[in-house]
């Protein structure tokens, strides 16, 4: 497998970085951002493992890393979710341009 | 004298202040605490007195350091000289006066009192400050408690006028600021004293000298900077256009002189012919456009441009004279304006208008306040035997020694000026004081006993400063002197 | 090591976390009124203030991913100070709150979070205590159950977090690919300007910005500010602000030193946007809340010009000015969150001619903006000042003059209020409002705070003493 | 010196009396202060005498050269080293003279003034007013110091505003008395600007030194004053001649003439003392003062002369086309005002060329006493007609014998009829111009005879002409006001006679003049041949003035109108000055200046309302921005900022 | 090319495909779905990559947790069959336009600095290794960040509880609450298993 260079893995990661980033920027609904934003996550993960495994195998930062990152993502998940029900049930609605009182 | 007592009495009595209650209790703690303050400064000049008969002729006397932030340099050093006592002269008396005109203020009196002697209290501070960290803290201190006065107290469109004055002289105070941090970088220190024993470099002094004097300028109505003054003094209670008039306005001319010009003398030097350009412009066009009011504290303002003109010219001609006479001009100012504000407070205060063409024949009613408004008219006219004449003409005398033409030119034009002053000081005076009598205003009364003695104590000073000049000549002239002193290194090392 | 050490060193966290735990029996247990658990409470929370002040010991534990000394508990204190303060001043509104216990379950967790994150020794750490800092917070911030705008700020607060904690993480993830370690220390040594580490740092930096709201990674801060219950709001703009402050500049000073020059000119380009763009918008704005939100970014602004001076000086008057803006900005927070909580009102127009009805509270709000517009004597004066003193150290004078006539600009928009208060006339002004015994206590500490903290420079000079050199 | 140091109370007396009058007088002894003033004036007057006796024929005198006295002196202010205002008191013979001059005259008026302001609301005030004028016209003259007379200058300026401004109930008082302050002010200004040129030169304040170090050719002041120039003229011309500037202000010469007419708005008694014996002739003294360094410049000399006789005829001219009778008195003073300038224009220093110096004081000294009883007179004339109009007049000499037999002698007097004090000085002067510059005694000959033409047609108008009307209701009025009439007639017969020449001179050495039959006829001749012609033409009421007057048509509609000075006067002020200069700069003030300050606060306004897009509560452009401003830094500080 | 780099390329254009498909779906439960492809796909890398561990938690955590949570929440909100508003065509172009340059940008410079530098040295991960690492308090123990995250989780708990919970006056919702303790479950038990090793 070491004919495969880390910067092709770099590639898939960034990309998956960026398409997630798209993602959170176009969708509306807001559940769906919440998926973007797991995408990114995601992407950084491959990071980390590759890192960890091409360049630094002597120690496991990386994939520990990656195991917090996964728990904080569910974490962060399960509230953002609970919120978006609870923000449902007063707006009657989750297109994230109607929960925009707020400006100026 | 332990020169901390100058803060701790306006302290103490702006507690008693809040601690008493009604307006009887505060006005007579407030009065109380002011004559002890002049008691105070009295006491201060007299030991002073000794201090240098007995032969110390340190520059600064009676100066004492605390380290306060030592991390940073900074001390709480305080110490006078004859000028920052004839500052603090003129602030005493303008203090009990200004209160003694306020005597029967009904509205929220004793937050009023609390902020005259707090306002006091950060003039105090700023004259004895020999650290130009204390000096910029105890600036600070006095700007705010104007803002208040005048947009509680005030009249007229107060908010606005409130906000522009508290907006442009913070712009000031943010310049000053500017400049402190240049000095202080470049000496590393924030001792005035040290400082000046010390020689900037040249670029920095060329550089932060605008900063400085730009910023105490703003506050001594520096031309264009000068258009918080009209509608600041015209908005303000009495008391309060008296204590801008009398005190607030001198805290700039006091720091382009002990700041600005006493640190960087260079650059001061680099500057003058600018100086002296905005100096004759403000004066001279301060007077032009007071020719043209027809509101009497707005008359009375532009003629506070105008003359703070003189302070300012006197400053930036760079002679001892000129300097002498720019102090003196800002001693005589502050009462003189101080008393004309009261003058025109008494008279607003019965007639309910300031407007020249509504009033007439006042001294028919009201002889001593018309007497009181026509000294003060006199004296801002420059005539002998009261204090304006004594300052203007150090100023000129002492402009006039610089023989570059263009100097000249400046200081007749100065000169020229008191014709204009005495247009509208005449015309304001034929309108008000003189002339027949609207039968509305016949039954109107004089001054009662506390604007009488207001008024004495200003009309005393101005007329000692006027009668008897070469008291405060010899106060001032060993500070000038020693300004001069650092001003003639800056000539030497060109 | 011994044992006791480790209680020594965590005693502050450990305290918090006994804390969170009693409240979770308190709340399995039998029903209580909540009068009886805020006493409970405010006394558990002056405990903990009170504990963090004894025995102080250095020291790293946990292979280094703990690590702390005495300025990193004077920065805990800091936070316990205002978290107890808060939570006196929230004592009206949580009164007749349901979930009085979840609430403080959240805000300490939260604080907790931060702790570890001050004392974070490599980025792990780091990122997880930034994470249990902001999670918690996102539900405090959805505790107005009833109100729209409480869970859209929520809602708001959480997407963004999560979304600038994503380019964080990607950030530190090129970081470790770079230097191959998480640990600070080790770190430090590697760090070069190479472009992918710059534009690591440049993600990293831009977490940090978003959690201090610094422009242009602001602009969740008004919305969630005006949305989330006033206790929330002023834990998000005090305490969690402090807390990210505390890291940024011992990250910048430690770990980023060898990049100081280019965070240099980084820092003071935020700081001036972020001080332009708060006063700009905050001159415009009516509702309490939003205006304070606007200014408390142009204060992170000064703040930051502070970091930039990166000096001893820096340090210490970065400290010193978060302890002032704490004093302060909770000053005017508790009484902005008395008025809302007991007479419902938050617009600035409301509180004309407040001083008629209730001196006190006015006098109060106005040393509280006085400072924060750096008016002596107050405190704020002195913090502003030694803030742009350090800000000077480098010589870059134009950027500091813009700062300072922004101060005008900024003393416009105090004024304002101040002149709402005082000046304007009102029909129906707020009425009267009786001041519960704990605000009293808060708003009372506050102001000593704000008097003292200025005048007597012991203070400042201690923090100095703690703060290390560059 | 110091056994001159009571020559300090002269002034001291009046000031003090000023003090108690205007502090105390009006509330507790108003009727009273007429007695006090006039005493402690008395007091004054009688120390003058003392101290003239004894300076001229004690001890004045050292080896045949009146010597200059410092009686004392004080540092006042002491601007630098070198340079201070002292105060002091110089004794010479000039100041000696004035100071007679002075205290006598304002005796008399005080005196005058018990009866004429009898019953006045502010009597008291009147009094200090008085004492004021007189303590600040006595420090002028006693003046050591050059500043010291610009303080005590303008001390004599404001106290005649004061007194003019007495009735400030009448707007045309009022007015006249802004007007006489604010153009004696203007020339103050060019007096002021002098001192500071001859000062900064001379290196001193004190008149004598100046006149040394300004004197003699060799002293580096000298040189500096006479090479320094600006516009191509010499310093010391520039500063002389502001000086004069200064002094034609004081003493109404054209073209400051215009405020002494309308001052007449004042009490006339004031009228008596200020505006013909005291204050403008001050003008004249203080060229005299400073007639040494003026003599070592001929332009500034020139200047004087032609300035002086010029305003002679000018003001003669005029004098015979108006009706009020003071105002024809008032230019009757310009007009011999003008006398004693080209006088001292004419004069050089020491000698024989000295005389025009001598004359020019003793037609001072002389002129002081007739003109003042012609005002005197007067006043007691209005005070009995209640009207300044000749129309209103007519045949009053049966009515007050005592004031016609005064009028007359003073017109005599003035008119120059021998023996009579206007006489000896007026051919004294005319021989100094005849000797100087024919043209000059041309024209001073014609004003001559104007001079008595005027006052002839005055006189007949007044006391002759149609019959009176009014009968006698109350006399000639109290003998507080006959006394002073017939005493000043006296003199106005009798000061002639002094033997004035010994005792002043341009160089106090006292020269010898005799009077020439031969030079005198012509002036003479031409003098009584006018009073015929008054006499032809006003002793009876008759129709010859207005024919004449349609005769000369234009000429005498110009005079009449005072040739249209004060319009252009009026036309500057009102129609240039305010809407030129000082509207636009009040306008400019308001709306450029005071208008940036607050568009700057407008700008920043708009700016945020323009900026509030930003936050548009859209949290995915939130995170766009957030997004961007990372590029941005990304972009500007990885591949710019190196 | 060896099998192994064809499997990267496929597990890469998978992950990218769905990854791509998810955030572009117009109907909400397809995205879902298109999310769980693209996790699973990067089980699979991981899985390439040798790190077994790690690819069974992605497995585990998301798929089993985060997404399941996910479709549960997508039902809770009644969205699942309808489509959804489509962005305006100026936000899909400057979202376009910022990833790009993201991108472009970033990976330029990955790509600049060249993580060259490649060790053979062994890279073995095994579950012990792991599990002792993460309790253990000695150099590279994970114990502290581990304590950390259960006390985050349980605010987060907390959190969830008190807010998806129907107030009192409402009829209680089972759904919100189960979401979330299950949630909390799953992230929790995925760490048990840890322990047990």
């Amino acid at each position: 497998m070491n004919e495969i260079p880390l910067s092709y893995i770099l590639f898939v990661s960034t990309a998956l970085f960026f398409i997630g980033m798209y993602g959170l920027f176009t969708r509306r609904n807001m559940i769906t951002m919440l998926m973007a934003i797991e995408l990114m996550l995601n992407s950084v993960n491959i990071n980390f493992v590759a890192f960890n495994k091409y360049l630094f195998p002597e120690k496991l930062d990386g994939i520990f890393f990656t195991i917090f990152i996964i728990t904080i993502a569910a974490a962060e998940a399960a509230v953002a979710i609970a919120i978006i029900i609870h923000l449902y049930r007063n707006h009657k609605s989750i297109d994230v341009d109607d929960a925009s009182e707020l400006k100026f | 004298m332990n020169l901390s007592l100058l803060i701790i009495l306006p302290f103490i009595t702006a507690m008693g202040i809040l601690l008493s209650t009604g307006l009887k209790q505060v006005r007579i703690v407030a009065l109380a605490g002011s004559f002890v303050q002049l008691g105070a400064a009295i006491f201060l000049l007299i030991q002073y007195w000794q201090e240098r008969s007995a032969g110390n002729h340190s520059p600064m006397l009676f100066d004492v350091t605390y380290v306060w932030f030592a991390a940073l340099h900074i001390n709480y050093h305080i110490g006078v000289d004859g000028i920052s006592i004839a500052m603090i002269l003129l602030t005493a008396s303008v203090v009990v006066a200004g209160i003694l005109v306020s005597w029967d203020m009904e509205k929220l009196h004793k937050e009023f009192f609390f902020l005259l002697i707090l306002l006091s209290l950060g003039a105090y501070g700023f004259f004895i400050s020999l650290d130009l960290f204390t000096l910029f803290f105890f600036l600070e201190i006095a700007v705010i408690p104007k803002f208040l006065l005048i947009g509680i107290w005030g009249s007229g469109k107060k908010e606005y006028s409130a906000m522009k004055l508290a907006l442009m002289l913070m712009a000031g105070t943010a310049l000053i600021f500017v400049g402190l941090m240049g000095v202080y970088y470049a000496a590393h220190s924030f001792d005035i004293m040290e400082i000046s024993q010390m020689h900037l470099p040249i670029e920095v002094q060329k550089f932060f000298f605008p900063f400085a004097f730009l910023g105490f300028g703003i506050f001594a109505a520096l031309f264009p900077f000068h258009t918080w003054v009209p509608d600041g003094h015209a908005s303000a209670p009495t008391a309060a256009s008296m204590f801008l008039a009398g005190i607030s306005m001198k805290l700039g001319g006091y720091g382009c002189l002990r700041v600005a010009t006493f640190l960087m003398p260079d650059a001061a030097h680099a500057y003058s012919w600018i100086i002296i350009l905005l100096a004759t412009i403000a004066i001279i066009y301060g007077a032009f456009a007071t020719m043209m009011q027809t509101d009497l504290k707005y008359i009375n303002a532009y003629s506070s441009i105008s003359h703070c003109g003189f302070v300012i010219l006197g400053i930036g001609m760079l002679t001892q004279t000129s300097i002498n006479g720019a102090v003196i001009q800002m001693v005589s100012h502050g009462l003189m304006t101080a008393l004309f504000f009261a003058a025109i407070g008494m008279i607003y205060s019965r007639t309910h208008t300031r407007m020249v063409a509504q009033l007439g024949g006042l001294l028919k009613v009201m002889p001593f306040i018309s007497t009181l408004f026509v000294i003060a008219g006199l004296c801002s006219l420059g005539l002998p035997g009261f204090s304006g004449f004594v300052a203007e003409m150090t100023v000129f005398m002492g402009s006039w020694q610089n023989p570059d033409t263009l100097y000249r030119i400046a200081t007749i034009l100065a000169c020229a000026s008191i014709v204009v002053t005495a247009v509208y000081i005449l015309r304001a005076t034929g309108k008000t004081i003189m002339g027949p009598i609207s039968n509305t205003y016949s039954h109107l009364t004089d001054a009662t006993w506390n604007e009488k003695l207001a008024a004495g104590i200003l009309v005393a000073g101005i007329v000692l400063i006027g009668v008897a000049p070469f008291l405060i000549n010899q106060l001032i002239v060993p500070g000038t002197e020693n300004i001069m002193l650092q001003i003639g290194k800056a000539i030497t090392i060109k | 090591m011994m044992l006791f050490d480790f209680f020594i060193l965590l005693r502050q966290e450990l305290m918090i976390t006994a804390i969170i735990f009693l409240l979770l029996f308190i709340k399995l247990g039998k029903e209580r009124n909540n009068e009886t658990i805020l006493l409970l409470v405010n006394i558990f929370l002056f405990v903990n203030l009170a504990v963090g002040f004894c025995c102080n010991t250095e020291g790293a534990i946990f292979s280094g991913m703990f690590t702390t000394n005495t300025l990193v508990v004077f920065e805990k204190n800091i936070l316990n100070l205002a978290i107890w303060i808060i939570s006196m001043q929230s004592y009206a509104w949580l009164k007749t709150h349901k979930q009085v216990i979840e609430f403080y379950l959240l805000l300490l967790s939260s604080l907790l979070g931060m702790f570890f994150m001050i004392s974070s020794g490599n980025l792990l750490m780091f990122y997880l205590g930034l994470e249990m800092s902001t999670i918690p917070l996102a539900a405090a911030a959805n505790f107005d159950l009833a109100k729209r705008q409480s869970s859209e700020a929520a809602l708001k607060l959480i997407i963004s977090s999560a979304f600038s904690s994503g380019l964080l993480l990607f950030g530190i993830s090129f970081i470790y690919g770079t230097t191959g370690t998480l640990v600070f220390s080790e770190m430090a040594t590697q760090i070069t300007n190479q472009p992918l580490q710059l534009f690591a740092f440049i993600l990293l930096f831009s977490g940090f910005a978003f959690k201090i709201s610094a422009v242009p990674f602001h602009l969740w801060t008004a919305d969630v500010y005006e949305g989330a219950p006033v206790a929330v709001t002023s834990f998000l703009s005090v305490v969690s602000k402090a807390a990210v402050v505390f890291v940024l500049v011992s990250v910048l000073y430690t770990v980023f030193k060898s990049l100081s020059e280019v965070w240099y000119n980084i820092v003071f380009l935020i700081a001036l946007l972020t001080i332009i763009v708060g006063n700009l918008f905050a001159i415009r704005q009516n509702n309490m809340k939003r205006f304070l939100a606007f200014s408390s970014i142009a204060q992170v602004g000064f703040i930051l010009i502070g970091i930039a001076g990166s000096s001893q000086k820096g340090t210490a008057s970065v400290i010193y000015f978060l302890l002032i803006y704490v004093f302060s900005n909770l000053a005017a927070f508790g009484v902005v969150s008395l008025v809302s909580a007991i007479k419902g009102k938050e617009n600035i127009s409301d509180y004309k001619a407040f001083y008629t009805t209730n001196p006190m509270l006015a006098w109060v709000l106005t040393i509280a903006l006085f400072s924060l517009a750096g008016v002596p004597p107050t405190a704020g004066f002195f913090g502003k000042f030694f803030l742009l003193l350090a800000g000077t150290e480098k010589g870059s004078y134009w950027p500091i003059t813009i700062a300072a006539l922004n101060m005008v600009i900024s003393f416009y928009y105090y004024l304002r209020v101040v002149k709402a208060m005082f000046m304007d006339s009102n029909e129906q002004p707020i009425g009267k409002i009786v001041i519960p015994g704990f605000s009293k206590i808060a708003l009372f500490i506050c102001v000593i705070g704000i008097i003292v903290t200025g005048l007597f420079s012991w203070i400042y000079d201690y923090i100095f003493s703690l703060s290390p050199s560059f | 010196m110091s056994n001159y140091f009571y020559i300090v109370l002269i002034p001291l007396l009046p000031l003090a009396t000023f003090l108690v009058l205007g502090i105390f007088g009006r509330k507790h002894f108003n009727a009273l202060s007429g007695i006090l003033g006039t005493f402690s004036l008395g007091v004054s007057t009688v120390l003058s005498f003392v101290a003239a006796q004894q300076y001229f024929f004690v001890d004045g005198k050292v080896n045949g050269i009146y010597q200059k006295i410092i009686a004392f002196k004080y540092t006042w202010l002491e601007f630098s080293p070198t340079v201070s205002i002292d105060m002091g008191i110089i004794v010479d013979p000039i100041s000696v003279m004035m100071l007679i001059v002075v205290c006598f005259v304002s005796l008399m008026v005080h005196v005058f003034s018990l009866g004429y302001m009898k019953g006045e609301e502010r009597f008291a005030t009147y009094y200090a007013f008085l004492s004021l004028f007189t303590f600040s016209m006595l420090g002028l003259v006693l003046s050591s110091n050059i500043f010291q007379v610009y303080i005590f200058w303008e001390l004599v300026g404001v106290s005649s505003f004061l007194l003019i401004g007495y009735y400030f109930e009448k707007p045309s008082a009022v007015a006249a008395a802004k007007k006489a302050f604010i153009v004696t002010r203007f020339a103050d200004l060019g007096f002021l600007i002098g001192i500071l040129i001859l000062a900064f030169y001379g290196e001193s304040l004190d008149i004598g030194t100046l006149i040394e170090r300004l004197t003699s050719l060799q002293t580096y002041q000298f040189i500096n004053i006479t090479t320094a120039g600006f516009l191509g003229v010499s310093m010391l011309t520039w500063g002389l001649a502001l000086v004069f500037i200064g002094g034609a202000g004081k003493s109404a010469m054209f073209p400051l003439h215009i405020w002494l007419p309308d001052a007449m708005e004042g009490p006339t008694p004031v009228s008596a003392l200020i505006h013909a014996a005291t204050m403008v002739v001050a003008g004249v003294y203080l060229v005299a003062r400073l007639f040494p360094i003026f003599s070592m410049d001929g332009s500034a000399l020139q200047i004087i002369t032609y300035t002086g006789v010029f305003s002679a005829l000018f003001a003669a001219i005029i004098a015979c086309t108006q009706t009020d009778i003071k105002r024809v008195l008032a230019y009757s003073t310009m007009s011999q005002i003008g006398y004693m300038m080209f006088a001292l224009g004419v004069a050089k220093q020491g000698g024989e060329n000295g005389l025009g110096y001598m004359a020019s004081m003793f037609h001072l000294f002389t002129h002081a006493f007739f003109k003042s009883l012609l005002f005197l007179g007067a006043g007691a004339v209005i005070h009995m007609v209640h009207s300044n109009d000749m129309k209103d007049m007519g045949g009053l000499r049966k009515l007050m014998p005592i004031t016609h037999m005064a009028f007359l002698i003073a017109c005599l007097a003035i008119a120059g009829i021998p023996p009579f004090a206007g006489f000896f000085s007026k051919e004294e002067i005319l021989l100094a111009a005849y000797h100087s510059n024919k043209l000059i005694y041309g024209v001073a000959l014609f004003t001559a005879a104007l001079t008595a033409f005027y006052m002839f047609r005055l006189y007949f108008s007044i006391f002759w002409s149609k019959e009176s009307h009014l009968h006698n209701t109350h006399g000639e009025g109290p003998l507080s006001m006959k006394i002073p009439l017939i005493i000043l007639a006296i003199c106005a017969i009798g000061v002639g006679f002094v033997p004035f020449s010994s005792f002043i001179s341009s160089d106090g050495k006292g020269l010898d003049t005799h009077i020439d039959i031969l030079f005198s006829i012509a002036p003479v001749g031409l003098t009584i041949l006018s009073i015929l012609l008054a006499a032809n033409l006003y002793k009876n009421e008759n129709a010859k003035p207005a024919k004449i007057a349609t005769s000369m048509g234009i000429l005498y509609q110009a005079a009449h109108k005072k040739f249209y000075i004060d319009e252009l006067y009026l036309f500057i002020t009102q129609k240039v000055i305010f809407p030129f200069i000082g509207q636009p700069i009040a306008w400019i003030d308001k709306n450029i200046i005071d208008g940036f300050m607050n568009l700057l606060s407008t700008i920043t306004g708009e700016i945020s309302e323009k900026i509030k897009q930003l936050q548009s509560g859209k949290v995915q452009q939130y995170a766009l921005y957030f997004f961007g401003g990372i590029s941005l830094l990304a972009v500007l500080f990885i591949y710019w900022w190196k | 090319m060896s099998a192994s780099a064809i499997i990267f390329y496929l597990i890469a254009a998978f992950i990218l495909g769905a990854g791509i498909l998810s955030v572009t779906a117009t109907k909400i439960f397809r995205s879902a779905i298109w999310l769980l492809f693209s996790l699973v796909g990067i089980a699979a890398l991981y899985f390439w990559m040798q790190v077994e561990f790690i690819a069974a938690i992605q497995i585990i955590v998301y798929v089993g947790g985060i997404v399941v949570l996910i479709i549960f929440s997508i039902f809770l909100t009644q969205q699942s069959g309808k489509e959804m508003p489509k962005p305006s065509l100026q936000k899909v172009l400057f979202s376009i336009l910022a990833a790009l340059f993201g991108f472009l940008f970033s990976f330029q410079l990955i790509y600049e600095f060249g993580f060259n530098r490649m060790t053979n040295s062994p890279f073995n991960v095994t579950v012990e290794t792991i599990g002792t690492q993460m309790l253990s308090t000695t150099e590279h123990g994970y114990i502290l960040p581990f304590e950390v995250v259960s006390m985050l989780l349980l605010a987060a708990m907390i959190g969830c509880i008190v807010i998806a919970m129907k107030s009192n006056d409402e009829i209680a919702n089972p759904h919100a609450e189960s979401d979330a303790k299950l949630m909390i479950h799953t992230s929790i038990s995925s760490l048990q298993n840890e322990k047990e090793k």
